[in-house]
């Protein structure tokens, strides 16, 4: 008895990340920065995670926001730079500090903004937030709430491409924090084991929270913990798009034609706070002042620039065009409707005349 | 909406007999000729068939890849699970002993239960959960949990206690039918009875309350297998002239409590039978639901809890029955219950 | 058994105040510096100070060894708990959100709790599990759980929600000292409230349930947060000429019943009031310890319980406060119960 | 205010294992196999581990046993190895397959068998049964019922000991599907960072229950995990007792002088079915006859006979001693009271006034 396919809407790709591929040559892509084309679609998604998580902080400061964020400034290239290697119909998962994860995606900001500001219009409508936000349009299994939860989902959403015959992949996002969970282990031995389509992406930024990757772990680099489930480890600047990209995009080749999963290590740093209550007392000045002298997205404009992929004018335009983009969606957030409390029981089970033919990613 | 019993009234054709593992078999094998979304993944569910011998040669009609064996990793598995759901596939996850639901409460409970509610509604999590609950094994404390009572208060979660051969079939497919994660707790001590089951495919809808017997004098509210020997007591105390209503509420999230406040409304006094331990237990809330109705105005006595006792299961086989509600224990109880001055 | 509230009668060299938070972090550090046992572990609870400040400057008092940051390993801390207390330790563990003690399921209910009994009754696990819980702070379905009654329905857990200031440092240093495994859930909303907190290492006995106010028309069973907010409810209604007695169990296992059952006979009229879903939480063991009883005959009116709805918690500010009883909600439902007809 | 030492019974110690550790020159201990003393006591050990699991197979086989039972016949020598390498006042975690390292230990093997019988006499008083047998007097903290459940435990206890700065060691078993939880990758972690004095010994007899270490893992060792927590990870053959007690007394070795944990993975395999209930369908007649005749405790008896270690007569009487403190150890059991039902409830909690002061190994 195949169901009827009901309450999964599928509205139209938003392919800002996934439109503009950089041209490949005998099977490997060029780097990002060296075609002008990708160079100003990756150039514009950093400014646009850069831009939205600024207009984050602004209007949880000014009061205009509630609860709590997680920001991702200074770790645009790695969200960048492993989405630009996915295809459509590829999928994510993401974390609590998802926000740069789901725009490098393709996500529409409005709703994004919308759901941070608790409107009905919001990608959750309002019941989720921050750290909830999914995105069927564009792949996102969605962020996590719980450190390392969404690592054996993007295990399983991988076995459910594979035994579908699929050639999808899927890039699973967390932090360095995250690989000390048991999710962290067990996750990525189902994806070694049973040769699944994954591209395990821990974002080190050097803290879980408060605790330095020095003390939680016993080993110099989270990739070294690839050697575990006998797959490969790579670390890499994550704060250099290109090289991101290209590390990327090499495991997830290799992922989708059957090579099994891959456990990346992107070395970045969160300029910000680790949450909205975080009074910095476990890092020192130096260090962040040191690690924004190493901000990713001055480091490709100079890049571009330099080689004359891009120009002066160029990197302005890209620029202001996503300052632009985030006002509108401040501005078109804020006119939606709040979240409506009327249905929230109604909410909590899936109607089950409604029993879906589901692809978060179709 | 109560549903009365199947096997009380067996249409011609469905006379046969068949062990409740084998029923849950079938249920397993037609859903999963019926749509090649199903599959299972649990710890030795292939050549070895299962733990308790549920799946048998599942693996020989329907290969590897869809009764996939796991290594010892439940959080893992379940977690698994959720994003196979969530990428359209209709996973069914066994967990070798209940107990073991603890290494993957953060799946079932943070993830699967909330996604749908939590990302607004756009996506749900069909999956189902089946694992073996209780005691009478000596297996002991770490292998004899009746965990229920979490499960029914995560809202999110669909809970079922199939307590019949009859019934777990239809439940089972109902439950694959589901687009809400379903936790299936099936009794090891039921695993091995027989009973008709119906030919077919035949639904049994969750959610319905199902009253197995008709008395005036009292009513029996009891769940897993509990029923059963609810059943026998009552049919002894109908020797003595005493004649119980017995209601299963089979599905316990979300409840059917309608027919169990009827109940009560025609027989004023009521004993709530669980094995798990009675201290913020389901049956609290089946009390609850008494006192909190107009039902209350109908009792002539207080409503008994018989429950598990609240300790830990012991090994030693005397103790171990002496933990758990038995079958004189519910005729001692109901008894008094019935024969109690007003 | 009844204790009745300090700070109703502050003796004269108790007046100082301090806040929830600080009443806490002095128990930790007199427990510290009594027994050098004692300390603790748990994410960010260094330099950090703990996710909600509690353990603030500890660590510079006692140092790193004994107030321990640790990975983001829920299970592997409390199995590290629970070994530090086989071999002699007295080991406290912060777990940041209740939410996340679905990660340590196993050690807190496999192993921790059953240990004692499971072993024959020569070991036992002298620890205390401290997290937060409870909603109000956006942080939707995965930050804003109240979990007791899972941990309530465990033998061999003993479940504390300190709901005063002038209380929570003696339970938690009564919890220290008990030589079993102590689940202590603190209300996030209740971190930076202000009461008067006695000097000196008085402790206050677990298992004690605390009249916080008398009165004749109703009785009104409250738990965490909603102790307060009934507190408040209460008086709003007094002015109404409705007087409320409130009940607080503090210790959810072991349960001190008496001054329950007390209150119900003399007031015949009860509300039920807690943040967690109602559908098997803990105030339907009330209820069925009320309907168990002879209290029962006592009743004017069902047994109103007021509960958070049965969903996730969700983000949206005007959704969160919908989803839990607020003090016009108890003050409404209060004066329904008390003017209701018998 | 120091509280009072109360409900810690502690008993004679029952020295059987560590008594004999083999002389130990510059360092080195000597192979057990090359001593008199140590291996009378080794093989001692072995046969009592093999004589009791066989009584116990047939008191089951006779259902005058029930529940459950979990048989390590064909593992003898790494229970046996590793607590051989151990001291007075060190501890182990054990398992559900336990009553190896139980007795390797020194337990009391009446009470043993009194607890299998439910007996009031038994180590748990017959609460716990086969799968949680502890034992205060002989540093045992008991074996689990939970697969990977013990692994934490032993971080903690292990933990306890080190910041009491007493030079106690801890010895972790499982098995080798164990290593798939996330409690072996949680419980290692914290070892690894906090240099605790443990040594995890993985015994792997090649399946967790029916599930071949082939497809469970994407690594061809065990041992091969220790990277992820940088830590030494050894490969031993289990069933040569000399070899895992020369890795186990290196590791113990390390761990007491604050060199931090050690994996040690002994491979090895268990004759009978996984449980009662084991129909044996996952390995061929084939390979359990080929580790049938690699017998542990043959090996043994034909090294020390070989050597002149010990003569035919020695062995002979060293067998014959085992089969009669196990014939001893039944009778006695049985002639215990059976568990008593009588205070189930009071026996849930700890009494308050009796806050102990606690050691299961002091
Ligand atoms: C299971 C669980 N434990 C703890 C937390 C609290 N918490 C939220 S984020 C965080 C730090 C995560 O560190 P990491 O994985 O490195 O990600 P980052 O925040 O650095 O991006 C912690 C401890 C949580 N959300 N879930
Ligand atoms: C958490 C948990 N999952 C599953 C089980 C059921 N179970 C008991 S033993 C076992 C196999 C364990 O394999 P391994 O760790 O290799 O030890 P072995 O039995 O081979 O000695 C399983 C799956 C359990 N007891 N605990
Ligand atoms: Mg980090
Ligand atoms: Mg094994």
């Amino acid at each position: 008895m195949q169901t009827v396919v009901t309450n999964v809407q599928i509205r139209e790709f938003v392919i800002t990340a996934i439109a503009h591929q950089p041209p490949v040559q005998d099977g490997v892509p060029a780097a990002p920065s060296s075609d002008p084309a990708t160079a100003r679609a990756a150039l514009g998604t950093m400014w646009r995670i850069r831009r939205f998580e600024e207009a984050v902080d602004d209007l949880f400061a000014r009061g205009l926001m509630h609860g709590t964020m997680h920001l991702s400034i200074g770790q645009e290239a790695s969200a960048t730079g492993v989405c630009l290697a996915l295809r459509e119909r590829d999928a994510i998962t993401s974390t609590h500090r998802g926000h740069g994860h789901c725009i490098a995606q393709g996500a529409d900001l409005t709703r994004m903004m919308a759901e941070l500001l608790a409107k009905e219009t919001g990608y959750c409508r309002g019941r989720g937030g921050s750290m909830h936000i999914a995105d069927v349009a564009t792949g996102n299994l969605g962020a996590n709430g719980i450190v390392g939860g969404g690592i054996p989902i993007a295990a399983g959403a991988a076995l459910a491409y594979k035994m579908r015959g699929e050639d999808r992949v899927v890039a699973s996002f967390f932090g360095d924090g995250a690989t000390n969970e048991g999710a962290f282990h067990e996750g990525l031995n189902l994806a070694a084991i049973w040769d699944l389509p994954v591209v395990f992406v821990c974002e080190n930024n050097k803290y879980g929270m408060s605790f330095s990757t020095e003390f939680s772990m016993a080993v110099p680099h989270v990739a070294d913990r690839a050697a575990a489930y006998g797959m490969p480890g790579v670390t890499v600047d994550g704060n250099d798009l290109d090289a991101v990209h290209a590390v990327a995009a090499e495991a997830v080749d290799r992922a989708r034609s059957g090579g099994g999963p891959t456990l990346i290590e992107a070395e970045t740093y969160r300029w910000k706070g680790h949450s909205k209550s975080d009074k910095n007392l476990y890092r020192t000045r130096e260090e962040i002042a040191e690690w924004r002298g190493r901000d990713p997205i001055v480091a490709l404009e100079q890049k571009v620039t330099a080689s004359g992929v891009l120009t002066a004018a160029d990197v302005a335009a890209v620029r202001d065009e996503a300052t632009d983009a985030i006002k509108a969606a401040v501005r078109e957030a804020n006119s939606g409707p709040d979240a409506d409390p009327g249905d929230l029981l109604d909410a909590v089970f899936a109607p089950v005349d409604a029993t879906p033919v589901q692809d978060v990613t179709r | 909406m109560t549903a009365t019993l199947p096997q009380t009234t067996p249409s011609t054709e469905d006379v046969r007999e068949l062990t409740y593992s084998e029923a849950i078999r079938e249920a397993l094998a037609e859903a999963m000729t019926a749509d090649d979304r199903v599959f299972m993944l649990g710890e030795d569910i292939g050549v070895y068939g299962g733990a308790f011998g549920v799946s048998g040669d599942l693996v020989h009609r329907f290969g590897k890849e869809r009764i996939r064996d796991t290594p010892i990793s439940e959080l893992g598995i379940v977690g698994a699970a959720v994003g196979a759901a969530l990428a359209g596939m209709r996973p069914i996850v066994e967990i070798q002993f209940s107990d073991f639901t603890c290494q993957a409460m953060d799946q079932i409970v943070n993830q699967a239960a909330k996604i749908h509610f939590m990302l607004g509604g756009e996506v749900s999590v069909p999956m189902v959960l089946r694992t073996p609950l209780g005691s009478g094994t000596g297996a002991a404390a770490q292998h004899s949990q009746s965990l229920e009572a979490w499960f029914a208060h995560v809202p999110g979660l669909k809970v079922v206690m199939p307590s019949t051969v009859s019934e777990v079939k239809g439940l089972l497919l109902a439950a694959i039918d589901d687009p809400n994660p379903v936790v299936f707790l099936e009794h090891k001590l039921l695993y091995r009875t027989k009973g008709h089951v119906p030919e077919g495919s035949a639904r049994v809808p969750l959610g319905r309350s199902v009253v197995r017997r008709e008395g005036a004098d009292l009513t029996i509210v009891a769940t897993g297998i509990m029923v059963s020997r609810s059943l026998e007591a009552a049919a002894r105390l109908a020797e003595e002239g005493i004649e119980a209503t017995v209601v299963d509420p089979v599905t316990l999230t979300p409840l059917d409590e309608a027919p169990i406040l009827d109940a009560v409304r025609r027989t004023g006094r009521v004993m709530l039978v669980q094995e798990a331990p009675g201290h913020v237990g389901f049956m609290a809330e089946i009390a609850a639901r008494i006192a909190g109705s107009s039902a209350l105005y109908s009792l002539e006595a207080p409503i008994r809890r018989l429950c598990g006792l609240d300790a830990p299961m012991p090994y030693a086989p005397a103790l171990e029955s002496a933990m758990v509600p038995q079958l004189d224990d519910i005729v001692v109880a109901g008894r008094a219950l019935a024969t109690q001055e007003a």
